[in-house]
Order: C-alpha cells, then sequence, then structure tokens
C-alpha cells in the first residue's frame, strides 16, 4: 500500500478499529492522530506518570476532542501537523532570513537619521493549498520589516518599513521556496486540496 | 447531609442543563428543592436536640479543610432558604413558563439550583472563604436570573447589581484576607478564638470595616441599597420571590455571624463604633425608603423599597447589640421571607394574568381575583404588623428590645415604620376594592399559581399563631451568638 | 549573565509601558501591550532559570496563551466598535 | 524600611484605587468591567503577598527545595480568580445583551433611550 | 350550651353569620333573614353570659397562646357584658333599620354591607369580652378595619376620602399609641390582663403612669377625645344605618369601653388616686366636653351636629371614668348604655327623615313634626336623654355621674358638667321647637309623611328603650357596683 | 571543551536576544507611525524571543525543560504573526490608512 507513512498508519487503524470492508474515514483518522498528539503533549509537559495524573490526562485528552469535534475544526482535510511537517526543509531558509532582516531593520531603527520608507504593494501568491498560502503569509509577517495586511485569494498585500527590502519579496523567491515544499511532499501522493 | 445539601442542588443544575427544554426541567428543580426542605429539616431537628453539627469536608482538617457547620443559627437559615424554594418552584412553573422562553428553561432551572446551592453553602459553612464562594456562586446565578426579566431594564439592573455585588464580595474578601493575616486560620470557630489576641491591631479593624461595608453593600442596606429597587422591579416575578424572599436574609445571617461570632459582642460593640454605624444608617433607610415606597405607582417597586425599610428592621435588631434585639431581628428574617415571599407571589398571579404591576391597572382587580387579592392584603397586613401575623409578632419583639434598652425614640421609629406600611398597602387595597377598572370578567388566577401563594399566606399565619418553634429557635440562635447560651 | 537578559527584557518592556502611555491611537496602545506581555512570557522563562526552578515554565506557557487571547479579544472589542457605542454591525 | 515592608499593601491599595476610579468614573459599561477587574486583581494580589516567605520558594514540592511560601492563599486565589472569571464572563454577556437591545454600552445613551420610550 | 361555648360562640356566631351573608348574596330576602336570625341568636348568647354572670360564675378562656404568658383570651365582667348586650341588642334594631333604609335608598354592593356590619359585631364582641390588652387590641382592630367598608361604601371620591381620615386615625391611633403603650405595659408588669384594683401599682413611678394613661386615652382613637376626633365626622359619609353602628351600637362605645376598662383593671382607681398628673387628663377630657358641644352648636347639618354631640358624650363617660369615684364609674357605664339608646334614636330620625324629605339641614326642619310625628316625638326623646331630663335615660347616667364627682369633691368635673348640660339643651330644644311649633317656610317639592315602616318601627323601639331605662335602670345599676369587685 | 562552548554559544544567543530586544523597544519608541511600529514589535517577536530561549535550551540540555521551551517557541512562532495580522486588520478597518499602493509589477521591471 502506498501513502505517507500516517496515510497508512491511519489505514491500519481505521481496519482494526472499524469492521472490515468499510471505507477508510479520514475524518476518523485524524481524530485519533489529534488525540495521540495532544497525549504526548500532556507527557511531555508534565512529565509525571502517577495514574491519577494519567488519568487526567485521558479525561482532559477526550474533552479537548469533544470539544474540536463540536467546533469541528477536524475534518477531512490534512492534518497541520503532518503540514507543518512538509515546509522542514523551508524553515533554515526562513531562520535565515529573519536574521538577515532584523538586523536590517535594527540598522533602521538605530541610525540617527532613521532611514524609512514605509511602503504598501500587492503579491501574487502561487500556492495551491490554503495551508501553504497560510505559510506564506506568516512567514511574511515573521520575517521583521514586512507585514501582512491582507490575504485575498492569490493576492497577498503587505506592508514594508522599507522600499528597499521588498526586492526580494516582488522577486517571489520566499514564494517559490514555499510552493517548493509544498510540492515536495506532492510527489509522495499528499491529499489534492485545490485553491479555496 | 450537611454535605448533601449542598452538593445535591449543585449536581441538580449540571442535570438540569442536560433536561430538555420544556416542564422536565422545572420538576426536577421542585424536586431537589424538596429534598432540600426534607434534608434541612431534619438537620435542624438534629440541632435542636443534638446541638452543633460538625462535617469536615473531604475529611480533611481545617483550617486546610472546610468545615462545614450547623448551629441553631444557620439551621434556621437553612430551613428558611430550603423552604421559601419548596414553596416558590412549584410556583415558578407555571408563572416563568409566562415569562421566560421554553427553551431556556433548563439554564434557568439550572440557575434556580445554583442560587439555591449557594444559599444553602452559605449556610452550613464555618469557613470564612467559603463563605465568599458561595456568596459569589449565589450571586451569578441571581445575575442572571434578574437578566432574563422581560424588560430590557432588566439587562441594566442585572449589571448595576453585578458591579454593586462583586465589589461587595471583594471587600468581603479582603476582609478576610486581612484576618487570615493576622490569624493564619479561615475557620470561623478558630478564628473567633484567635482574633482577641490581635484584637488591638489596626488590621483587624481594617478588616472589620470591610467585611461589615461588604455585606452591606449585598443585603441593601441604605445607602448601598440603590441596586436592589430595579434588580427586584424587572427580574421575572418569581425570581423576585425567591430572592427578595431569600438572598437579602442570607446576606442578614452573614453580617450576624461575623460581627457576633467571628469578631465576637465585645469587640464587635466595645472597640469598634458598629451601634453608631448600624442603628442610624437601619433608622433613615427604614423611614426614608418607607416614604419612598409610597411614592411608587409600580407595586413591584414598592414592595422592592419596602423590602430596604425591611432590612432596616433586620439590622436594626443586629445593631441592638443585645439577646432581645438579635432575637428580633432573626425572628424578622424568617418572618419578612414568608411575608414578602408571599406579597411577590400574590403580585406574580396579578402580572400572570394582567402582565403588569402598575397600581393603575388594578381597579376593580378585588372582584376580579378575589383570592388573589385576598392573599395580598392578607400578605400586607402581616407587612403591616397585625396581631395574629408573623409581622406582628417580629415587630413585638423589636419594640420590646427597643424598650428593654430605653431607646423610646427607636420605639416611635419601628411603629412609625408600620404606619407608613399601612399607608402604602392601602393605596393598593383601595384601588382594587373601591376603584371600577375598565374589565369586570372574573380572571382568578390559575390554581398553580394560587396554592403555593396560600402556602405562604397560611405560613404567615400560623407561625403568627403558633410561634414556639421560631420564637425558640430564634431565641436560642440569639443566645448561641451573643454567647448567654450554650 | 541571565541577569544581563533579565535586565534587558525589563528595559524592553518599560519601553514597550512608555509607547503603551504615548500611544497615540488605540492600537499603537496595544501593539505595545502585547510586546509587553510577549516579554513577560521571556521574563518569566528567563526567571525560572535564575530562581532555580524551571517547573516555573509551565506558567510561561500558559502565560503566552493568555497575552494571545487577550490580544485578539481586545482587538475583537474594539473592531466591534462597542468602546465607540455606535450601532450593532449586521443587526 | 518599614516602606518596603508593606510594599505589597501599597501596590494593592494603588491598584484598587486605580480599578474602582475606572468602575466609578467610566461610562462605558465594558471599561467598567475592566475597572471591576484591576479591582478585583489587586486584592489578588494582596492576597499572594501574604503567603510569601523570604527565602521561600514557589510552593511546588520537590527534593531540593526545604524552605516554601504558604501555598494555602495560592489555592484561595486560584479559586478567587475562577470566580473572578465567572463574574466576569456574565458581565461581559449582560454588556452584549444590552448592546443588542440598546444598540450601545454607554450608560447616558442607555439612560436617555430608557427615558424616551 | 355552657357559658364558656357562649363566650366563642359570641364571636363565632357572627363570623359565621358573615359568612352565610356572602353565600346567600345573591337571594336577598333570605340574606337579610340570615342577618335577622343571627342577629337575634347573638342576643341570646349574651344574655346567656349575662344569666351565667348573674349567678356568679367566673368564666374564662384562652383561646391561643401566642408567646408565654400572652394569649388571645376572653373573660367576662359587668362592664363587658353590659356593652355586649347593648351592641347585640342594638344590632337587632338596627338591622332592622337597615333593610328599611338600604332598599328604600336603593344601595349597591348591599352584600357587603351586611357581611362587614356582621364583622363588625364580632369585633364588638371580642373587644367587649376581652380578658387582656392583647385580645382588645386585636379585635379593636378587627373593629376598625371591618368598619372601613362600611364607611366607605358608596365609594366615589368623597366616601373614599372620608374613609381613609377614618382608617388614617384610628390605626395611626391605636398603632402609634396604643400598642407602643401596650407593649410597654408589658415590658414593666409581665402581664396584660385585666386584674381587679389594676396590674401597673408599683412598677411605675406617677409621672410614667400619666405618660402612659395619655397614650391610652389617646391611642384608643375610637373614644374620639380631642384632639384625635376627627375621624368622626368625617366618617359621616357613611350611610346612617352605619352612622348608628359608629355612634350607638360598637365603635365609639368600644373606645369608652375600652378605656374605662383600663381605667379600672389596668391602672386601678387606688393607684390612679395617688398619681396627682392625672388630673391634667381631666382637664383635657372636660375640655372636649365643652368644646364639642360648642362646635356641635354651631352645625347645621345634622349629621354633623349629632357627630359633635357624640364627641362630647363620649367624653363625658372618659370623664366620669377619670374622676375614679366608685359611683362616678357607674355612672360611665349607664352612660355607655344611655346614650346608645339615645343616640341611636337621633340618628335612626335623622336617617328617617333624609329618606322621607331628603332632608340633611337643620334649617329645614321648620313644621316637620306634623308630617313625620313619630320619628319626630322620637327625636325629641333623645334629644332630651342628651342634655339629661327626666323621664330618659340620660338622666340616669347623669345622675351617678355627678354623684361621683361629690364623692371625690371634684368640682372641676361638676361645673363641666352643668356647663355641657347647658349647651347640649341649647342645641338640641331648638331643633324640637322648629319641629313643632314653626310653621314650613316653603311646601316640599313632593309631599311626604313618615319613612319606610322598619325604620319607623326601629325608631320607636329605641326611643321606648330610652325611657324605659329610666324606669327600670335598677339591674343594670346593681350589675356595674360589680365593676367595684371586678373579674376573678 | 564542547560544554565550554556550548555555554559560550547559548550566552552570545541571550546577549543578542536581548539586544534585539531593547532595540526593539527602542523601534517601538521612534518609528513614526502605527504601521512602522508593527515591525519593531515583530523584530522583538521575532528574533528576541528565539534567541534567549535557544540560548536557554543550550542552558538546560536534553531534558523535559528544553522540550517545554520549544513548545514555547512554537507557540511564539504561530501565535505572533497572528497577534501582528490581526492588529493591521483591526487599525485598517478603525480607519488607519498604511499608505497608497503602488505598483509592484513597476518595481520588478524597474
Ligand atoms: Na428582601
Ligand atoms: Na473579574
Amino acid at each position: 500500500m502506498r501513502g505517507p507513512p500516517g496515510r497508512i498508519l491511519a489505514r491500519r487503524l481505521s481496519f482494526d478499529l472499524m469492521d472490515q470492508g468499510r471505507p477508510l474515514n479520514r475524518q476518523f483518522v485524524n481524530f485519533v492522530l489529534m488525540g495521540l498528539a495532544l497525549a504526548a503533549v500532556w507527557l511531555l509537559l508534565s512529565g509525571l506518570l502517577k495514574p491519577l495524573l494519567l488519568g487526567l490526562a485521558l479525561i482532559s485528552v477526550l474533552l479537548c476532542l469533544w470539544l474540536a469535534q463540536r467546533m469541528d475544526v477536524v475534518d477531512a482535510e490534512n492534518h497541520p501537523v503532518w503540514a507543518a511537517l512538509r515546509y522542514v526543509p523551508y524553515w533554515p531558509w526562513l531562520s535565515v532570513e529573519i536574521v538577515k532582516s532584523s538586523v536590517d531593520v535594527a540598522r533602521r531603527v538605530l541610525s540617527p537619521s532613521m532611514p524609512i520608507s514605509p511602503t504598501v504593494f500587492e503579491i501574487r501568491a502561487t500556492q495551491r493549498t490554503t495551508v501553504g498560502r497560510v505559510v506564506l503569509a506568516n512567514s511574511i509577517t515573521l520575517t521583521p520589516g514586512t507585514v501582512t495586511l491582507d490575504v485575498d485569494g492569490d493576492r497577498l498585500r503587505v506592508h514594508a518599513l522599507s522600499r528597499d527590502t521588498i526586492q526580494g519579496l516582488l522577486d517571489g523567491e520566499m514564494d517559490r521556496r514555499i510552493t517548493r515544499a509544498e510540492g515536495s511532499l506532492q510527489r509522495l501522493g499528499a491529499a489534492k486540496d485545490g485553491p479555496t | 447531609m450537611l454535605a448533601l445539601v449542598v452538593v445535591v442542588p449543585l449536581l441538580g443544575a449540571a442535570v438540569s442543563t442536560l433536561l430538555p427544554a420544556g416542564r422536565l426541567p422545572w420538576l426536577w428543580a421542585t424536586a431537589v428543592s424538596w429534598f432540600m426542605l426534607f434534608a434541612a429539616i431534619t438537620l435542624a431537628s438534629q440541632v435542636m436536640d443534638l446541638g452543633t453539627l460538625s462535617y469536615w469536608m473531604g475529611g480533611w482538617a481545617p483550617p486546610i479543610g472546610i468545615e462545614y457547620r450547623l448551629d441553631a443559627a444557620n439551621a434556621l437559615l437553612a430551613l428558611l432558604v430550603a423552604g421559601l424554594a419548596a414553596v416558590v418552584l412549584p410556583f415558578a412553573g407555571r408563572s416563568l413558563a409566562a415569562e421566560v422562553p421554553v427553551e431556556k428553561s433548563p439554564y434557568l432551572y439550572a440557575a434556580m439550583l445554583l442560587f439555591l446551592a449557594g444559599q444553602m453553602g452559605i449556610a452550613v459553612t464555618g469557613d470564612a472563604f467559603n463563605v465568599f464562594v458561595f456568596l459569589e456562586i449565589s450571586s451569578l446565578a441571581t445575575y442572571t436570573l434578574i437578566a432574563l426579566g422581560r424588560d430590557r431594564r432588566a439587562l441594566t439592573a442585572s449589571f448595576s447589581y453585578l458591579i454593586v455585588g462583586t465589589v461587595g464580595a471583594t471587600f468581603f474578601l479582603i476582609g478576610v484576607g486581612l484576618l487570615y493575616a493576622m490569624t493564619g486560620t479561615l475557620n470561623m470557630a478558630d478564628l473567633a478564638a484567635r482574633i482577641p489576641d490581635v484584637a488591638a491591631t489596626r488590621t483587624v479593624h481594617t478588616a472589620f470595616a470591610f467585611i461589615v461595608v461588604g455585606i452591606c453593600l449585598k443585603l441593601a442596606l441604605f445607602p448601598l441599597h440603590l441596586w436592589l429597587p430595579n434588580a427586584y422591579t424587572y427580574a421575572p416575578s418569581a425570581v423576585t420571590a425567591l430572592i427578595a424572599a431569600t438572598a437579602t436574609k442570607v446576606a442578614i445571617y452573614v453580617l450576624v455571624r461575623f460581627i457576633y461570632t467571628v469578631f465576637g459582642p465585645t469587640f464587635s460593640f466595645g472597640d469598634m463604633p458598629t451601634v453608631y454605624l448600624l442603628v442610624p444608617l437601619a433608622v433613615v433607610g427604614l423611614l426614608s425608603t418607607s416614604v419612598v415606597a409610597i411614592g411608587q405607582d409600580k407595586i413591584k417597586r414598592m414592595l422592592a423599597y419596602s423590602s430596604v425599610a425591611q432590612i432596616g428592621y433586620m439590622v436594626l435588631g443586629i445593631g441592638m447589640a443585645t439577646t432581645a434585639g438579635l432575637t428580633a431581628a432573626l425572628l424578622h428574617v424568617f418572618n419578612h421571607a414568608l411575608m414578602k415571599g408571599a406579597l411577590f407571589m400574590a403580585l406574580g398571579c396579578i402580572a400572570f394574568r394582567l402582565g403588569t404591576s402598575q397600581l393603575e391597572a388594578l381597579g376593580g382587580v378585588g372582584r376580579r381575583m378575589p383570592f388573589t387579592m385576598a392573599a395580598f392584603v392578607a400578605g400586607g397586613l402581616s407587612l403591616i404588623g397585625v396581631p395574629l401575623t408573623v409581622g406582628f409578632i417580629s415587630k413585638w419583639y423589636l419594640v420590646l428590645a427597643a424598650i428593654e434598652l430605653g431607646w423610646w425614640p427607636i420605639v416611635m421609629v419601628i411603629i412609625a415604620g408600620s404606619l407608613l406600611a399601612v399607608i402604602y398597602i392601602w393605596r393598593v387595597v383601595e384601588v382594587a376594592y373601591f376603584q371600577q377598572g375598565e374589565s369586570t370578567e372574573r380572571c382568578e388566577a390559575p390554581l398553580a399559581l394560587l396554592v403555593p401563594t396560600w402556602v405562604l399566606i397560611g405560613a404567615n399565619v400560623w407561625f403568627g399563631i403558633d410561634t414556639r418553634v421560631t420564637v425558640g429557635i430564634a431565641t436560642r440562635a440569639a443566645e448561641v451568638l451573643t454567647g448567654a447560651g450554650p | 549573565m541571565i541577569a544581563a537578559a533579565i535586565l534587558a527584557i525589563l528595559v524592553t518592556m518599560v519601553l514597550a509601558v512608555i509607547r503603551a502611555l504615548l500611544g497615540r491611537t488605540v492600537y499603537d496602545r496595544i501593539l505595545a501591550v502585547n510586546v509587553f506581555g510577549t516579554k513577560t512570557v521571556l521574563l518569566i522563562a528567563a526567571l525560572a532559570f535564575w530562581s532555580g526552578r524551571p517547573d516555573i515554565l509551565d506558567i510561561a506557557l500558559a502565560y503566552a496563551l493568555i497575552n494571545f487571547i487577550g490580544v485578539v479579544a481586545v482587538l475583537r472589542f474594539f473592531e466591534y466598535g462597542a468602546a465607540e457605542g455606535d450601532e450593532v454591525q449586521g443587526k | 524600611m518599614s516602606f518596603l515592608a508593606h510594599f505589597n499593601y501599597y501596590v494593592a491599595i494603588i491598584l484598587a484605587m486605580i480599578g474602582f476610579y475606572t468602575m466609578i468614573s467610566r461610562t462605558n459599561l465594558v471599561k467598567k468591567v475592566a475597572g471591576l477587574n484591576i479591582f478585583q486583581v489587586s486584592v489578588f494580589i494582596l492576597f499572594i503577598s501574604l503567603g510569601v516567605l523570604d527565602g521561600g520558594t514557589v510552593p511546588i514540592l520537590t527534593e531540593t527545595h526545604t524552605l516554601y511560601s504558604n501555598p494555602l492563599p495560592h489555592v484561595l486565589i486560584l479559586t478567587a480568580i475562577v470566580v473572578g472569571v465567572a463574574t466576569t464572563a456574565v458581565a461581559l454577556a449582560l454588556a452584549v445583551r444590552i448592546r443588542e437591545a440598546y444598540g450601545t454600552v454607554e450608560e447616558e445613551q442607555i439612560q436617555a433611550k430608557d427615558d424616551q420610550p | 350550651m355552657s357559658a364558656a361555648l357562649a363566650l366563642e360562640y359570641a364571636i363565632l356566631v357572627p363570623l359565621l353569620g358573615a359568612l352565610l351573608i356572602v353565600l346567600a348574596g345573591r337571594w336577598p330576602n333570605l340574606r337579610e333573614t340570615v342577618t335577622l336570625v343571627t342577629a337575634v341568636a347573638l342576643f341570646a348568647i349574651v344574655l346567656r353570659i349575662l344569666w351565667a354572670l348573674a349567678l356568679d360564675e367566673i368564666i374564662e378562656i384562652t383561646l391561643i397562646e401566642l408567646l408565654p404568658g400572652l394569649s388571645i383570651a376572653l373573660h367576662t365582667e359587668p362592664l363587658s357584658i353590659l356593652f355586649a348586650a347593648v351592641a347585640s341588642g342594638l344590632w337587632i334594631v338596627t338591622s332592622v333599620y337597615s333593610i328599611g333604609y338600604m332598599r328604600g335608598n336603593h344601595e349597591q354592593h348591599q352584600t357587603r354591607y351586611y357581611a362587614f356590619f356582621a364583622i363588625a359585631l364580632a369585633g364588638a364582641m371580642g373587644v367587649a369580652f376581652s380578658a387582656n390588652l392583647l385580645t382588645l387590641f386585636v379585635f379593636y382592630e378587627v373593629l376598625t378595619l371591618s368598619t372601613y367598608p362600611l364607611v366607605a361604601h358608596k365609594g366615589d371620591e368623597n366616601a373614599r376620602r372620608g374613609a381613609r381620615t377614618y382608617l388614617a386615625i384610628l390605626l395611626a391611633t391605636s398603632i402609634g399609641l396604643m400598642l407602643p403603650a401596650i407593649i410597654w405595659t408589658w415590658s414593666i408588669a409581665g402581664t396584660l390582663n385585666f386584674t381587679r384594683g389594676g396590674i401597673l401599682e408599683g412598677n411605675i413611678t406617677a409621672g410614667l403612669a400619666t405618660i402612659l394613661l395619655l397614650m391610652f386615652v389617646l391611642g384608643v382613637g375610637k373614644a374620639a377625645v380631642m384632639p384625635v376626633h376627627r375621624w368622626l365626622p368625617a366618617a359621616m359619609v357613611a350611610p346612617t344605618p352605619v352612622s348608628a353602628l359608629l355612634h350607638a351600637v360598637a365603635v365609639v362605645k368600644a373606645g369608652v369601653f375600652s378605656i374605662t376598662k383600663i381605667i379600672i383593671y389596668i391602672f386601678g382607681l387606688d393607684f390612679l388616686a395617688d398619681v396627682p398628673q392625672e388630673r391634667l387628663l381631666v382637664y383635657l377630657v372636660g375640655f372636649t366636653v365643652i368644646a364639642a358641644s360648642i362646635v356641635a352648636l354651631r352645625q347645621n347639618n345634622i349629621k354633623r351636629m349629632l357627630a359633635y354631640s357624640t364627641i362630647s358624650q363620649l367624653s363625658y363617660i372618659v370623664l366620669a371614668a377619670l374622676v375614679l369615684a366608685p359611683l362616678s364609674e357607674i355612672g360611665a357605664s349607664v352612660h355607655i348604655v344611655a346614650h346608645a339608646f339615645g343616640k341611636i334614636t337621633l340618628f335612626f330620625a335623622a336617617g328617617a327623615i333624609y329618606v322621607a324629605a331628603k332632608k340633611t339641614e337643620i334649617t329645614q326642619l321648620s313644621g316637620i313634626g306634623r308630617r313625620m310625628p313619630w320619628t319626630m316625638t322620637a327625636f325629641a326623646v333623645g334629644g332630651l336623654s342628651m342634655v339629661g331630663v327626666p323621664p330618659t335615660a340620660g338622666f340616669v347616667s347623669k345622675w351617678y355621674m355627678i354623684a361621683g364627682a361629690f364623692q371625690n369633691d371634684n368640682y372641676f368635673v361638676l361645673a363641666v358638667l352643668v356647663v355641657a348640660t347647658g349647651l347640649n339643651a341649647a342645641y338640641f330644644l331648638p331643633i324640637i321647637f322648629r319641629a313643632f311649633f314653626d310653621t314650613e317656610d316653603q311646601p316640599p317639592q313632593k309631599d311626604h309623611g313618615e319613612a319606610p315602616w322598619p325604620m319607623v318601627v326601629a325608631i320607636v323601639t329605641t326611643a321606648t328603650l330610652t325611657v324605659l331605662f329610666f324606669v327600670f335602670n335598677g339591674p343594670v345599676v346593681e350589675l356595674e357596683h360589680g365593676i367595684l369587685r371586678g373579674p376573678g | 571543551m564542547s560544554a565550554l562552548l556550548i555555554d559560550l554559544l547559548s550566552w552570545v544567543l541571550i546577549v543578542v536576544g536581548g539586544a534585539f530586544g531593547v532595540i526593539g523597544g527602542i523601534g517601538l519608541l521612534r518609528l513614526p507611525d502605527f504601521f512602522s511600529r508593527i515591525h519593531a514589535a515583530s523584530l522583538t517577536e521575532s528574533m528576541c524571543a528565539p534567541c534567549i530561549i535557544a540560548g536557554l535550551m543550550l542552558q538546560s540540555g536534553m531534558t523535559l525543560v528544553t522540550v517545554k521551551l520549544v513548545f514555547l517557541v512554537i507557540f511564539l512562532f504561530l501565535t505572533s504573526p497572528t497577534a501582528a495580522h490581526v492588529l493591521a486588520k483591526a487599525a485598517i478597518h478603525g480607519g488607519l490608512d498604511p499608505g497608497a499602493l503602488r505598483d509592484a509589477d513597476a518595481e520588478r521591471r524597474g
């Protein structure tokens, strides 16, 4: 059977937990995964293994799942956890960018003349998934010197501290890398959720 | 049992939220309230023969653990709360169905049960901080209940009550905190034992001031009463009946408990100028609010002001700092609950039929709703203090206490209060019986409302004639509190 | 050395408070408050090491959470326009 | 030194004053609630600071530490904070309902709307 | 029926009557029958009690024990039986009269009227037989509240205002002065029971005793001692039979009865005799006698004139009681009867004149004696009794009062009595002369004779009683000597 | 040797973080309008916080404490841009003008 490890695991789970032959239930799988994630977080944060605390952990995890289900934030769409995994190759580059632009902004702030030229401009996003587009928007905001004001369709409205710093964004370097990261798992057969 | 009386309504509230909207939540709440009454009666009888009961929450010993403690004073209070609840909730069924949208019913009755749980909690807990918690539980329930009133003014009324109430509770909390700082305990009995050693410190004096002021905000002692009239006026009828009958009474109890048990009479009246604080306020409030009541053309509001006046009587009794005075105050706490409950319920019947409590709308109601108006008149006579009603008994004791102290002006004030009550009650009677309304066809309230109302009226007469129980417990409680008795 | 970090954080917080007071627009103030909040998170974290009680880090996490929710809530309030008391949108 | 000895009291008092002033002076119901919160927080701080022991550390038991500040106030204030949050929630809910009913949360405007029915 | 049972019935029967009247409301004849039957039954019961008292049976029953030592209890003694007999007896006559009056005037709400009338009688009986101050107070208030609807009977703004004044003054005085006085008494004497020789002696200083007595005399507003007399003229808005109830049958009598009883059985004559300041009250009451008579003299409306005459007559009784001489006490109690007979006759007459001739002013009465001989003769009898001229009841009581005044050499009272008699003559005799010897200035619009027969019957009866009492007062006076023995 | 190196590195990170924090604060004060101040703020969020936390991680080594710090930094990275974004949106909604939109494509050619 092909597919990302999570998907394979999920299929296994679904076969074990549900009566045979039923088509695989993605939402249920995502629930299980979310539950496991929450449990892991709890364990890591408390680091205690007393039965009482574990019992409480179980209760609170279930409570969270119930709430999530009521708010239906968990749907058939791919889980952010896996989304996060996809962008691993992109993080180092982003960090470097952040450092560079931080230094630049710091320079402008400290220099007596304060050489700034606030600008608003638009760029086009080429990502196909919503997650991808969110990643782009947040990356822009994370890097000092630029902030995403508004996202509408594939057009991002950006405010920059200075005209000189926006060239990189206009060249679309960041956009390209994100799209590539998004695609990188695509080849492994990730969910096809077209642009919304 | 001591724990159940609080835990059951708490859980009951949770259950109520899960019930389907309709009559079911009401039935459930009523059942719970009747259980509470049963429990309260059992406890009260135990207290009367066995003396003070004590129970450690979760087996933790005080001061870490919370002690539930029941003596004559809070036995009386528990009886009062449970009894009133057991009568008002049956009444609430029809009355609230007419005033509150049905889909809210599960939460409505959950709030009522929370309110009762809080009131009961205050009644039985022996832990100062626990009092604060329960006070806030019941207050929060009250805010939501008041906000359910049909008129949008109910919202603003509830909001201002919330602000004032929270400030009051926070003041109380400050006081408790300071006491804790000085004594290292929150258990009332321990506090009572340890305060004398530190009574001289300024911190304890500050604590006393904060606690008294905080509670007086909650119990709407003049001039801190401004939140009350609107709250009572715009809340749904049954809610008004319940909170008017119990909420302020419980606050009074807390005041008594702290002045007499925790701080002790010697400190409260010896070291602190409590008398000069409470008595003048009580007197001025009693007279002024009675006069204001006469001016009201919304009967519900009139009764609300009269409540503030009646609170004046109770505080007066507390301020006398004698066993007789305290007995009178406790008696009036109980008796006023009976009369105000009855009056507001009778008014609820009228509102149920006429959809208003405006005075001018009552022309000829005496003929249209004979039993309801008869109940109102009976309750009114009790409020005035006519013999063979509970009102007379509490006035009798209050006046005796005043004479005992030789406070003749106070006697006159008490009497004057009764006369003012005559005036504002009679305004209603005159319109209802001797003025023609536009309609004359009979529209007596349904039995579901009449029966509970008359049960309370019956209580007004019964306890006005057979005073052994009430006077017995009240005297005993006063003796316990003033340390005169066991 | 952590003392240095704490000092730096405190300085930042002071500057943020000044901005919050100078404000100009309410949004400047919220921005400053937000900065103040995240710096508080850092401060708690640093203090955890300073006092040798890393357990306190949980508090830092909780505080980060509250700070975020708080800022969003406040913004919601101002966006809602309740502060100006104008008519309700979409009503 | 005596000033520092009562430092916590002064902080609490100042905060209480600020909260109280806000509550009274502001006509915007939501701001009143904010004032109420500040007022309550001042009390919480007072309570907590009462439990402090000099040299004592956070009352989370470990092997290494022996001297803790008094945990009881923390417990109580935790409760008080919960109560406070509940109160705030109810208050804000009311504010929302009021806004739906009156279209404003400004006291005078509400008053005006009640007076001219 | 045992005497003790009779005591309870004296209160229960009228209440039961009221209930039946309400039930019979739809059938007027049945309703009125119920009223009459109840009235007669009550009178019979009172006679039964009188009989028991004559045999020196001591009758005392406790209905309810409110607080330890404080109960709702009934007993009998000469004064109470006298009051009870007068009230219940006159109720019969008044009922007959009411039937004529209410039907003759086509009044509304007659059921309410008869029902509350019965309740008022129950209250009066309670006052009469009350064994302690609390019981007295309770039934006193029952009487007050039950007469309010009667006074407000017409229901128009004017009637409501009059009734408001009536209720306000009576409640204000009773709750404001009488109740505190009672509680004070309780707190110093530890009991409220009516006891021979009083309960206060030795527990209270003379000065305070005077204040207490003043609180009682003014607190019992029904006695209409100035300045708390205003309710009586205000109540003139009521229908005539109600005025009869107020002035003769129950209400004002309950007032003077209460004061007499308090003076005799709470303070005690001997104790008060040692209270010099008590004289101040004598002056106050004496002033009321004179002042009220002068006001009456200046009235033109018959009923108002009668009202002020009542005020002065009541003060006779209080005055006599305050003289503290045995004979004057007897005079006081006898005058309760005498004034009852005389005044009810006068009011019935006034009512008859109103129903027959629609006349309300004295100046309109010229020559009416020829059209209504029976009525006006009765009026003359009543008037003479007020003045105290033989052969009428008024003479008997005045005789004992004067004798009592001599007994204590109380020349002030003596003077008051003489002057008042003169004034009474000055405002009654002219009316009588005008009625019989003047000629009608202008003929009336409708040619009328006597009022409906039930009214005439009632009037003649009461007038006859007034005269008969002059002759056969022996038993009553004899009975009232018992006051000086007092209850058990 | 490597322990010393790690220590050194952590100190450097902490100092750098602290420095950027202060600079951000200064920017918060110096910069002329709200939208530029956002950038100063993001300086303290995206640079100062991670550096200091990283420094602390190096202090604590491979323990649960480090895990918590990781959670902390992840959380900050998720929330701080969101907060900034919401803030900017609210400001625009509230009537603040971020400035005229420039023709981006022209820029690219130029
Ligand atoms: Na009340
Ligand atoms: Na709060």
